[in-house]
């Protein structure tokens, strides 16, 4: 990485593809945990262990969300260990990866 | 009834909805369009039937009611037992198949009643509430069917593997299905719209009805053309998926309808003794098949089903047949009833 | 006036709308169909208003642009200060809240229209001009308010901590807001179309006129249903929100429309003199609150302010507080002023 | 044809949508709207001109077929020649812009028939058929001009560097697209909906066509004011772009109009010898510039050329031009015609 | 990463981004490669070797999707050889990243 | 890494979440350093320092952009130099990460 160290924040990027209904529970537990920043996509189709979900299908509408959260790795971890229990019911992924957050913008995660 | 009569503006629309599909043009309605026009379909049904019923009694409309749960009870369970011991379909599968043939489609009803309108017969109010009752009975049946077949498969695996775990864990989440589902029969948005606009049209006074007319009323036909013209392009886009639904379920989508058509033109015609637009409404009603309440009904309820089979046999299927070939048949044999017996 | 003539089918349907969303439905309007109807009403409001105003003398009009500035620039005032000193709501809600109640609703109007046509009754041209006039100014006393509030606290901060940095910064953002604002209420689109087709509807002659009406007036009232059956459901959606908002605001959010309609009646009443229809619209101007232009301002004039307040307040409390009890107690209130003075 | 008979509502809105978009307003149309106001639009067209050609012989519109065919297959090459040898404009570009200039635009030709209707002046019922030939023609010109300037480059690049590769290369693609195309041209939605609507509208009969005329037809005037408002804010969109246009191309889509329009007018009034308003209307034809099917076309088979060019021009330039000046010109022109030749 | 280990199975996250109407093509190559899982988003604007794709320009409607699959390394390459041929011809973009997978949800790669 | 080395080009890739009108300007400063690929999703709800911004209320319509560029690390120091001091005026959020560019489609970064 040769972007300068301190014009940068290390961050976990959380990904998390959910039923659209759901959001309004992860939204809660985001609020809980005191995450200050996220950012969802709507409309969004996928396929996964429960089959097909169809976002364009206008007679079986399903659709997922699909949320970004840039946060501390240490929230990271307390979020990952809240829902991880609850998509067992819910169904959906949650990824995980490295990013640099750029400075700049008010901080909010 | 000449040829130019029976050539219905919605029905030629259809038809060209589904040229469309197939010569692979690339119209297409936005899917907001869709759900719009369903609205307000909906709601003009809703007020007009409203307000034919102001000018029945109320208990002059009981077997037009008892009619609606006969059918929406007894078609699925048909429907059922035809899959599974006719054309050994997989039990989920028949189940969740077999509630949408119990269950009706408002854009059946409506090219129906575009279909009389163009040759000028009448017909009672009864059936359009049979089509708001008619749209609940068989997701119970659904349900119910899907549980039953849960238990049996389970007790299958459970002679040769053990305990039957999977079926005790279905049980529970069965009656809160159950009662979810009736709740959700209630309060689904289409059958809320109809039964809303229902109580609205039949309250109202006539200036006010006057007023709203023009929009519900008078335009309505020319409305249903463009949502047949869109029906047409969604039925059409099903078409290449009869292969992965089979023979059996393809031959079954055209007898099931008809299947139900005999019953609703007996029932209408020497229970309810309608008139022969009548009979021949309460006929489509019984031949039909849902696609907008029962499909996510039973994606909940039986998640085991392939939606790609109910929705393509509904909507690929049984709606083309109805709209091109079944109403006129309908209103032939309704006819053909109402002078020889 | 019976019982079945204020059964206005249009404020039916928003009952409907609240109780579709009360019990939870999963009746959902698309969000373009929402912008798409708004589009249609603003234009036909417009185009009907315009056409009534070339049957009267533009000198006329001068008392209706008058109380409308009077109306738009005194109720937010009032509205602050009882926020303010009764309420001790803080003082950037308060601004932002108080804007709202200086604004109108052109849903509330068009129900009121709906209502007086369904039972008969003539209004004057006059309040659809008031309608187009009555949007802007609220907005510009909210920013005034605003940055009023914003100098108090930073005074405040200010004699506690040190120099008003905040203060000295946010007033160069005013005047640049201010200007924002002003053009704002210029080009914000449904102001636009309100005026440029009141504009059109005065320019066109009689025949190309009665080209557009079909379309433009007769199917009006029924459109007007779809659109509150929406606004129903948006109502409903915000109940939920009230133990946010607090019982103060909630109590507010009922009385503050029936000061805005005590103002609005005695100025249509003794200073317009308007007829009882045309009395009833000037009182419900007077006691609608704004959902279309101002919300958008305000987040961007007072971003400090909790959006969740104003909306709430605006679409869950005041217009269906308006729609179902604020219409014809006004209308009744008008009818019993000019009987008794 | 005094001034306000001229003042055509469907005109004035689509001023009021230019202005909209001048002065920055945030109004906005829900681009699905758009869509299903073209929609709705074509199939009224379409029925409309379905219904009045019953009344011709087949044989009678032959002589219209042909001038269709002429106007698309000829403008594109005149358009070219003018953009290469006078403007200079490259040959990718030229060939994009030339085949837009040979197809029409329905909402020209709609603008066009409200301003008869307005004035009250009755025309034949061949130029429909001619909007709906003279989509495809020009497609296939634009493809083959493309497909020529790309041999030229090609061979001009050949002389200097070597073997032709590209051309070779592109000379295989050039007729599975042209078969593309030709297959598109038929299959293109709007062309689609066009035609269908028309055979529909040529079979149904009187009853049945009279119960869809309520939504077809008395409302679709106003439904235009809707379409051309939103049509008017496109057009403001892309007056921005003009510089980077270039002055020679914003010329040319004045004059290239009048060219065709010249064109138009004396086949109509000396060949096909239609009345002054079929006359106009065949004149529009030749005028108006695509904005439906070509864009599309030229962007899959004329990859090389800036889509921002034809667009810019076709619905910056072509189109408010002819709405805004064209159409009286063109019909004053016919009549003026019509009394003196 | 402080994450424990056992709560996560590191995967790698491919994103591709091609013209909307290719999509059925590299749905069917997902499915013959048997990935258990994708996600996609649609109505995508994006601008590349081909000029712009504006998804709101309603009289040159051309969109991407967005295709998202988390899969193991071993599917990835396997569906990377598959479809950059493909691509050559088609247009668009395919983007490899490390992620990690949140154990919780009924397994879908 | 298991994928062949040859098959890819180490990228980064930054993503950008702004309010939906500012998009124009970020579009420019893109081409003025000569970023030849980004795709965008419109329609993005969020939460951030300024609170909800929320593309699905009617009466409140507040929408982000998502933009992703996948570019070298050299244009991704560019362009963050360039933006970061615009978003703190106009608020948003700036992410970086590693991706791998898959070989096979015309070059665009
Ligand atoms: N391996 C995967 N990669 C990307 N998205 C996935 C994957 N598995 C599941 N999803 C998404 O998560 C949604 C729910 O998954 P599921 O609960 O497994 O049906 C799917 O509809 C997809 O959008
Ligand atoms: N460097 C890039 N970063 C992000 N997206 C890109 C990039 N290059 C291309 N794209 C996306 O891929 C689509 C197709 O690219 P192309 O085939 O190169 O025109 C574009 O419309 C963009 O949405
Ligand atoms: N920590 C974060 N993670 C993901 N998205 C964020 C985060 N913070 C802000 N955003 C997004 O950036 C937008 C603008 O943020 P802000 O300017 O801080 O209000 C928000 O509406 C979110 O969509
Ligand atoms: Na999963
Ligand atoms: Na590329
Ligand atoms: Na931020």
């Amino acid at each position: 990485m040769i972007l300068e160290r301190d014009a940068i924040v290390p961050l976990k990027r959380v990904e998390i593809i959910i039923d659209d209904e759901d959001f309004d529970e992860i939204q809660k537990i985001c609020r809980s945990l005191d995450i200050r920043g996220y950012t969802y996509l709507r409309e969004v189709g996928g396929f996964g262990s429960r089959g097909k979900r169809q976002s364009e299908e206008i007679f079986l509408h399903e659709k997922n969300i699909l949320i970004i959260i840039a946060c501390t790795e240490d929230q990271a971890e307390k979020l990952v260990k809240t829902i991880s229990g609850r998509m067992k019911e819910i169904g959906g992924i949650c990824l995980i990866s490295d990013c640099d957050w750029v400075k700049g913008p008010t901080i909010s995660y | 009834m000449s040829i130019s009569s029976i050539l219905v503006p919605a029905v030629l629309f259809f038809a060209l909805g589904m040229f469309a599909c197939i010569i692979k043009s690339d119209l297409k309605f936005p899917p907001d369009m869709h759900k719009m026009i369903v609205i307000y379909l909906l709601v003009g049904i809703g007020l007009h039937g409203g307000k034919a019923l102001t000018e029945t009694s109320m208990s002059s409309a009981i077997p037009a009611v008892m009619a609606a749960l006969i059918l929406g009870f007894g078609l699925p369970i048909v429907a059922y037992i035809i899959m599974r011991f006719i054309g050994r379909i997989d039990p989920m599968n028949a189940a969740a198949i077999a509630a949408h043939y119990g269950s009706v489609s408002a854009g059946t009803y409506m090219t129906a009643v575009a279909f009389l309108n163009g040759i000028n017969v009448e017909y009672e109010a009864y059936p359009v509430i049979m089509l708001a009752i008619m749209e609940s009975p068989a997701i119970i049946i659904g349900l119910i069917l899907a549980g039953y077949s849960r238990r049996v498969l389970a007790a299958q695996q459970g002679g040769i593997g053990g305990t039957a775990v999977a079926g005790g864990g279905g049980h529970g989440d069965q009656k809160g299905m159950l009662k979810h589902l009736v709740i959700e029969s209630f309060t689904n948005g289409s059958i809320l719209l109809l039964f809303g606009s229902m109580a609205i049209g039949s309250i109202i006074n006539e200036p006010n009805m006057t007023k709203i007319e023009p929009f519900f009323d008078k335009i309505f036909m020319g409305a249903l053309c463009l949502f047949l013209l869109d029906m047409g392009m969604e039925a059409g886009k099903r078409i290449s998926e009869f292969k992965d639904v089979g023979i059996f379920l393809v031959i079954f989508g055209i007898v099931m309808p008809l299947i139900g058509a005999s019953a609703g033109i007996l029932m209408g015609h020497f229970w309810l003794q309608y008139s022969i637009g009548g009979v021949t409404l309460v006929t489509v009603l019984a031949a039909s098949c849902s696609y907008i309440a029962v499909p996510p009904a039973m994606r909940l309820a039986v998640p085991e089903a392939n939606p790609s089979f109910y929705l393509t046999m509904s909507l690929g299927l049984t709606f083309p047949f109805n709209v091109l070939a079944g109403i006129p048949l309908y209103y032939a044999s309704a006819q053909w009833l109402a002078h020889n017996y």
